[in-house]
């Protein structure tokens, strides 16, 4: 019943997004787009870290499912942008469920390196392949959405409908995944995976689980970037990428799904005005940002909002929900 | 003769030059309640530990239903219905402790679903029903960490219990306990065991609990098992006088 | 639990961000009138920014302030654009391509600007040509080499006023040539990412014509911004050759110098440096004597002397209190084509403000003369401009404190750059077919 | 050999890290930024003496004094000023702060010194080269070297011979108890992370002459201290020191032999490592859980 109450607000979030996007000028569009399309790299990061993982390697994610979906039109003809999005998701899917077996076995800092560590790799075949671009990257030819082709005056809403639809999908899907057996079992492994293992289960699996999502949601994400951008390039993999992307997801905390695209949303806001007004000092803007944030907002923005009043209810009869905070 | 639930053949192991377990040999009978008790270093959580996979031994066999489980991991073993609890409660301190049974429902299933909530109605009724044989519903919804050691322990027992185990390895189940609950607690413990078939085996300081509750004592010293047999005897027994009780009281 | 509650809020903010971006554009619309609002994109930290960014950005400072003034010669003596003053929004490079295209398209929907000068970095011209391509905006690419962006694509309203990297090594292997430099064995090192990896490409093509007996020795390609050279160092030590080629630049080039020439590399080969002007200033009596370099252009010590460039040099010296260098120079031959298309569509318009199609029209296959001499629009369906160059060979000079050029040789723009219809690779190989030097 | 003058950098810049870690528990991504400034103070030390007409061997010893100032000012700054207000946080939390407080650094130094490069060769030229089995080799790398192995023996020293030494041990492994035996953490805390952004400093502070000094310098340092400091594993002085042996090797073989991997073969050994021992080539077992 839950489940179809978060469905009922997914759609009402989409339909109310794509109506908002009407009035909203094309640049606005656009940043939108970028940002829910980085939100949905971020809400893996924040999967894993809600599962016990952190990484700093999602940047190989999101770039094997930007190249993808920049590659299948050239070698496969295949023009439909959905299409393109599905096929990246998958690739990154299938690369992050090759080595989850691997990296389940290591936890907090060393997982994070060992990321970081395939990432940087994949960013230095990526720059060394000319058949991909090398360094300069590659541009992909604009897609057709479901048949729609893209001109220069629909090109945005068009896309910025997509990503929401996309988004929101992906969103409603992470919530229920939050709400199952499996979800919880994430964030017991987060708290004790000796303790889940000797009940039984398999805080490993459970680790790997979320580590696959994590990669599916980084290819969804870098395939839409790509097509939003019409471009690729090997710095999609590269360190720096990671780290702003792990930096919006602690700025999100792990509490609620949509506090996720908020923080991209604003990061995205502070980041193109905060570079356009200030150029030489943008780095600094950010960074003071990010420290406030880490400081006064520990929890992330998803502890913004108050946690259902589930508190009040008589403990006796009350029934929490295993993915929503404590106080 | 009926076969022992599990039977622990001279089981060695070393830690540099202390010796935690020197030729262990225990049957326990299913269904059995049994005590194990020892000073500290004795090798009593050792034993526990090399049941549960924790620990390898060095040598010997640990055979559970006729299959050897010398060699599998924690978790394995915990599948294969060897259960515990533990001395410090390993519980997920942020979840409620109702989520924390919701776990150990979820874990007992085996594999999880990606998509079936935590709390269905089936799962739900299960880890109310653990929370209320330990008469712990009042706590439900409250985060771990705010709760009391007393309660943490029950609530650790209970996780313990969920898959509904064949045998339960107690870890001092009353240690934390203030000196008067530990009664009380122990009868809440084994009232919620009655209506389960489960065989229990628990670490135990206190000797009044252990002649109380366990209808066997066994008695460790470095490493071995210098007693074993009823409480009254090895109550009698002069070893366990000059090395365990003595020393406790 | 109802997991979609933010985005109310998202839409809140939303609605605010509308209104902001109602006020910029109302803003926008008001200025368009007596304004011509450009945006200027260069490196202005990271790596390339002292080396190519701030030059540029500088270059840019002084073209706005003299043309606002309208005290640049003629034909620039015109004030601001065709009398709209120009407003410029300098924004920086760095980043990398995908930030390149939102910042562009941020210039473009969000700050209304009117064309777009701009772009270092080869891979970040590849990302934002087509993106003006979509929104139909004007942008001049003023400095990136690769000559990908007209030879694999032809977009329509972007143009770049400066040659491309094929330039800089044909010309280093005619000079090479015609001073007899003999090259039996030649060390190559240049970085291993877009810029270093063609202008290598070009260069060994370029020999493998002109010096057909020339073996490879060490062939090294460390990564951008590695900074330390030691290993490559005694790796070239190693193996003695005439020439050591490099399309190193920035710091990368001053770290190689520096520690070569600590370890005494450059005591018995001669360098061969297709980019090193922009270096000269901060190497002094480091740079090796009789080094024979190229600076994508007759730019700084190589340039001719032209009353623009006078004027271009002491107007430079006196905002900077430094002398112009390549990428100087070459934001000032974008600032100056785009004058001249700007004026010349006003012309035919009747003075109003010309559409990016107007500006198009005008720069297309267009000419100008410019401190670095003059600019043919003439390649790329007259898209991409061609330029004469120059090589010399440096000498320092204590008296002045400065590294001077000599044996400078000045190349015409038919001598080093392909004809319209041929891509720049191909024309290498097959020897520079049609090329007309004199 | 440019193989261990090559390490011996990456050792001066990666124990500094590991000792941070070790002590403070924090992967300090701004020890690249900390690099960068340390190279900015040692050009201007070096250019002041130089304007000052002292004698070029004094650069060596203002490029020194330039990293000390450096740690003096920056490191208790930093520490008790910012990290110490995140103390206890998560570490992945702790990364993100020195990944913030990198970015700022970034700007800071760009504001302070611009983007002009500074060049202080002097130095280098100093020891001008040794001719050594046909191929040249910079005095100045040997000094290097030698420079490294003062660094690592004095740390070495003082960590394992000294009483205060010890008590940093007895930190590193186990803060609570120490506490508790009156032990001044957060002296301890300052003074561990003054000295590793000294270490930095150093290391920025002597690269400077082999470099020009300008904007970028920090991020490729992070990227491989971070390499050395895992290869060897995290908070081991040894190990830092053979990682960055390691590293250093896979380099320079890399150069000779194959230099298109060169790129990235720095990463498929920290992999490798990683994947063999998990916990580094030097790092102690972990305490028993229950």
């Amino acid at each position: 019943m839950r489940s179809n109450r978060s469905l009922f607000m997914a759609l009402l979030a989409a339909i109310v997004l794509i109506l908002a996007g009407l009035l909203a000028p094309a640049w606005l569009q656009f940043l939108v787009t970028m940002s829910a399309a980085n939100g949905l790299a971020v809400l893996g990061i924040v999967v894993l870290m809600r599962g016990g993982g952190a990484t700093f390697g999602q940047g190989m994610f999101f770039a094997l499912g930007a190249y993808a979906a920049a590659l299948v039109p050239t070698w496969f003809g295949i023009q439909d942008a959905v299409l393109r999005i599905v096929i990246g998701t998958l690739v990154a899917g299938l690369i992050g469920a090759l080595f989850a077996p691997l990296l389940v076995r290591y936890r907090g800092i060393f997982f994070a390196m060992l990321t970081l560590a395939l990432s940087m790799v994949l960013f230095g075949l990526l720059s060394k392949s000319s058949l991909l671009g090398g360094s300069d990257g590659i541009s992909i030819a604009k897609p057709t959405v479901l048949g729609m082709s893209l001109q220069s005056g629909n090109a945005e809403y068009v896309l910025y409908c997509l990503t929401v639809v996309v988004s929101v999908v992906a969103g409603w899907l992470v919530s229920v995944y939050w709400n199952s057996a499996a979800g919880l079992m994430a964030l017991a492994v987060r708290g004790n995976p000796l303790r889940v293992e000797y009940l039984g289960a398999s805080a490993r699996r459970s680790l790997g689980t979320s580590f696959v999502i994590c990669a599916l949601l980084g290819g969804t994400s870098g395939a839409i970037t790509a097509q939003a951008l019409g471009h690729v390039e090997p710095n999609f993999s590269n360190w720096t990428t990671s780290g702003e992307l792990v930096f919006v997801a602690v700025l999100a905390g792990y509490r609620r799904v949509p506090a996720v695209f908020a923080a991209s949303l604003l990061l995205e806001i502070v980041r193109s005005f905060s570079n356009l007004y200030f150029p030489n000092t943008w780095q600094l803007a950010l960074g003071v940002f990010m420290l406030l944030v880490i400081m006064f907002r520990p929890e992330g923005l998803g502890s913004l909002w108050p946690v259902a009043a589930r508190r009040q209810v008589d403990p006796g009869t009350a029934v929490p929900s295993p993915t929503e905070g404590q106080p | 003769m009926n076969m022992p639930l599990l039977s622990a053949r001279g089981l060695m192991k070393r830690f540099g030059a202390v010796v935690a377990a020197d030729n262990i040999c225990i049957d326990i009978p299913a269904g059995q309640r049994l005590s194990v008790i020892g000073s500290n270093g004795a090798g009593k959580t050792t034993f526990v530990n090399m049941v549960t996979g924790y620990l390898k031994p060095d040598a010997g066999r640990i055979v559970l239903d006729d299959h050897d489980i010398t060699r599998l991991s924690h978790q394995a073993i915990a599948g294969m219905g060897i259960c515990r609890s533990f001395q410090i409660p390993m519980l997920c301190l942020e979840l409620t402790a109702l989520e924390n049974l919701l776990v150990a429902v979820a874990a007992a299933e085996g594999r999880q679903s990606l998509w079936q909530a935590a709390d269905r109605p089936a799962a739900r009724d299960r880890a109310v029903a653990l929370l209320e044989k330990f008469q712990l519903q009042s706590y439900a919804g409250r985060p771990v960490m705010q709760l009391a050691g007393g309660v943490r322990k029950l609530l650790d027992i209970a996780m313990a219990l969920a898959r509904r185990p064949k045998l339960l390895l107690l870890d001092e189940p009353t240690s934390g306990v203030s000196a008067d609950e530990k009664f009380p607690t122990m009868e809440r413990v084994m009232a919620a065991m009655q209506d389960e078939a489960v065989t229990i085996l628990f670490v135990e300081h206190d000797m009044e609990i252990v002649s109380n509750f366990s209808e066997r004592v066994i008695a460790f010293y470095s490493g071995r098992v210098i007693a074993d047999g009823s409480p009254t005897e090895v109550m009698a027994n002069p070893d366990v006088r000059s090395y365990v009780t003595g020393g406790a009281k | 639990m109802n997991s979609f509650k933010l985005m109310g809020k998202t839409r809140g903010r939303l609605a605010s961000m509308l209104a902001a971006a109602s006020v910029l554009t109302l803003a926008g619309a008001a200025q368009a009138e007596e304004t011509f609002k450009l945006g200027v994109v260069t490196f202005l930290s990271g790596p390339a920014a002292e080396s190519f960014g701030v030059p540029a950005a500088n270059a840019a400072k002084l073209m706005v302030e003299q043309f606002n003034k309208g005290s640049a010669p003629a034909p620039y003596n015109k004030a601001g654009f065709g009398g709209m003053k120009i407003e410029m929004i300098l924004v920086d490079e760095n980043g990398g391509g995908a930030k390149q295209v939102q910042e562009l398209r941020n210039l473009y929907q969000r700050e209304n600007v009117d064309a777009v000068i701009g772009y270092v970095g080869s891979g970040d011209c590849l990302a934002v040509a087509p993106v003006a391509d979509e929104l139909k905006k004007f942008l001049v690419l003023f400095d990136c080499g690769s000559p990908r962006i007209f030879e694999e694509a032809s977009p329509k309203y972007v143009f770049r006023t400066a040659s491309h990297a094929a330039m800089d090594n044909v010309s280093l292997v005619r000079y090479l040539k015609s001073h007899n430099v003999k090259v039996n064995t030649m060390n190559l090192i240049n970085q291993d990412y877009a810029w270093g990896l063609d202008s290598r490409g070009d260069f060994l093509a370029g020999m493998a014509n002109a010096y057909p007996q020339a073996k490879m020795g060490a062939d090294l390609l460390p990564k951008f911004g590695a900074g330390q050279y030691g290993t490559e160092v005694s790796v070239l030590g190693g193996k003695q050759a005439d020439i050591t080629y490099s399309s190193l630049w920035g710091g990368d080039l001053q770290g190689f110098l520096l520690q070569g020439a600590a370890r005494g590399l450059f005591k018995d080969t001669t360098l061969v440096l297709s980019a090193a002007d922009h270096v000269l200033p901060g190497l002094l009596d480091k740079m090796p004597d009789g080094s024979i370099i190229g600076a994508r252009g007759a730019y700084g010590i190589l340039s001719a002397k032209s009353p623009i460039n006078d004027w271009f040099q002491a107007s430079y010296q006196s905002m900077h209190k430094a002398l112009p260098v390549q990428a100087g120079y070459r934001m000032t031959q974008a600032f100056m084509g785009v004058k001249m298309a700007v004026e010349s569509a006003m012309a035919k318009n009747g003075g109003r403000k010309p559409t990016p199609e107007q500006i198009a029209e005008a720069m297309r296959n267009s000419t100008f003369d410019t401190p670095g001499g003059q600019i043919r629009m003439a390649l790329g369906d007259g898209h991409q401009a061609i330029q004469g160059t120059a090589i010399g060979k440096t000498k320092y000079d204590a008296a002045s404190k400065r590294v001077l050029a000599v044996d400078v040789q000045t190349f015409g723009a038919e001598c080093v750059n392909p004809p319209a219809n041929m891509k720049s690779m191909d024309w290498i190989k097959a020897g520079f077919p049609g090329a007309k030097c004199n | 050999m440019d193989a261990v003058a090559y390490a011996s950098w990456l050792f001066i810049v990666s124990l500094g890290m590991t000792l941070v870690f070790g002590v403070l528990k924090i992967l300090n991504m701004a020890h690249g930024s900390i690099y960068a400034i340390g190279a900015y103070a040692a050009a201007t030390a070096v250019a002041l003496a130089v304007s000052l007409g002292l004698p070029p061997a004094f650069s060596l010893v203002a490029m020194l004094l330039s990293a000390v100032a450096v740690a003096v000012t920056v490191g208790p700054l930093l520490e008790r000023g910012l990290l110490a207000r995140y103390y206890g946080r998560d570490e992945v939390v702790l990364l993100l702060v020195t990944y913030a407080l990198f970015l700022m650094l970034e700007d800071v130094t760009k504001l302070v010194w611009g983007v002009n490069p500074y060049y202080v060769s002097e130095p280098a030229q100093l020891f001008g080269n040794v001719l050594f089995a046909g191929m040249r080799i910079g005095g100045y790398d040997l000094f290097l070297v030698g420079l490294a192995a003062v660094c690592g023996l004095i740390t070495w020293y003082v960590l394992n011979r000294t009483t205060s030494g010890k008590i940093v041990l007895a930190v590193i492994h186990n803060p609570e108890m120490s506490a508790s035996m009156g032990v001044n953490i957060q002296r301890v805390y300052v003074v561990a992370f003054t000295v590793g952004v000294f270490l930095a400093a150093l290391g920025g502070a002597f690269t400077a002459p082999m470099i020009s000094v300008q904007p970028g310098l920090s991020v490729s340092v992070i990227i491989i201290s971070f390499a050395v400091v895992i290869i060897g594993g995290l908070g081991s002085i040894q190990g830092a020191a053979v990682g960055a042996l390691v590293v250093g090797a896979a380099r320079s073989l890399a150069v000779h032999l194959m230099p298109e991997i060169e790129l990235f073969s720095i990463y498929l050994v920290m992999a490798a490592v990683l994947i063999f021992r998990p916990e580094g080539l030097f790092q102690s077992v972990k305490a028993r859980l229950i």
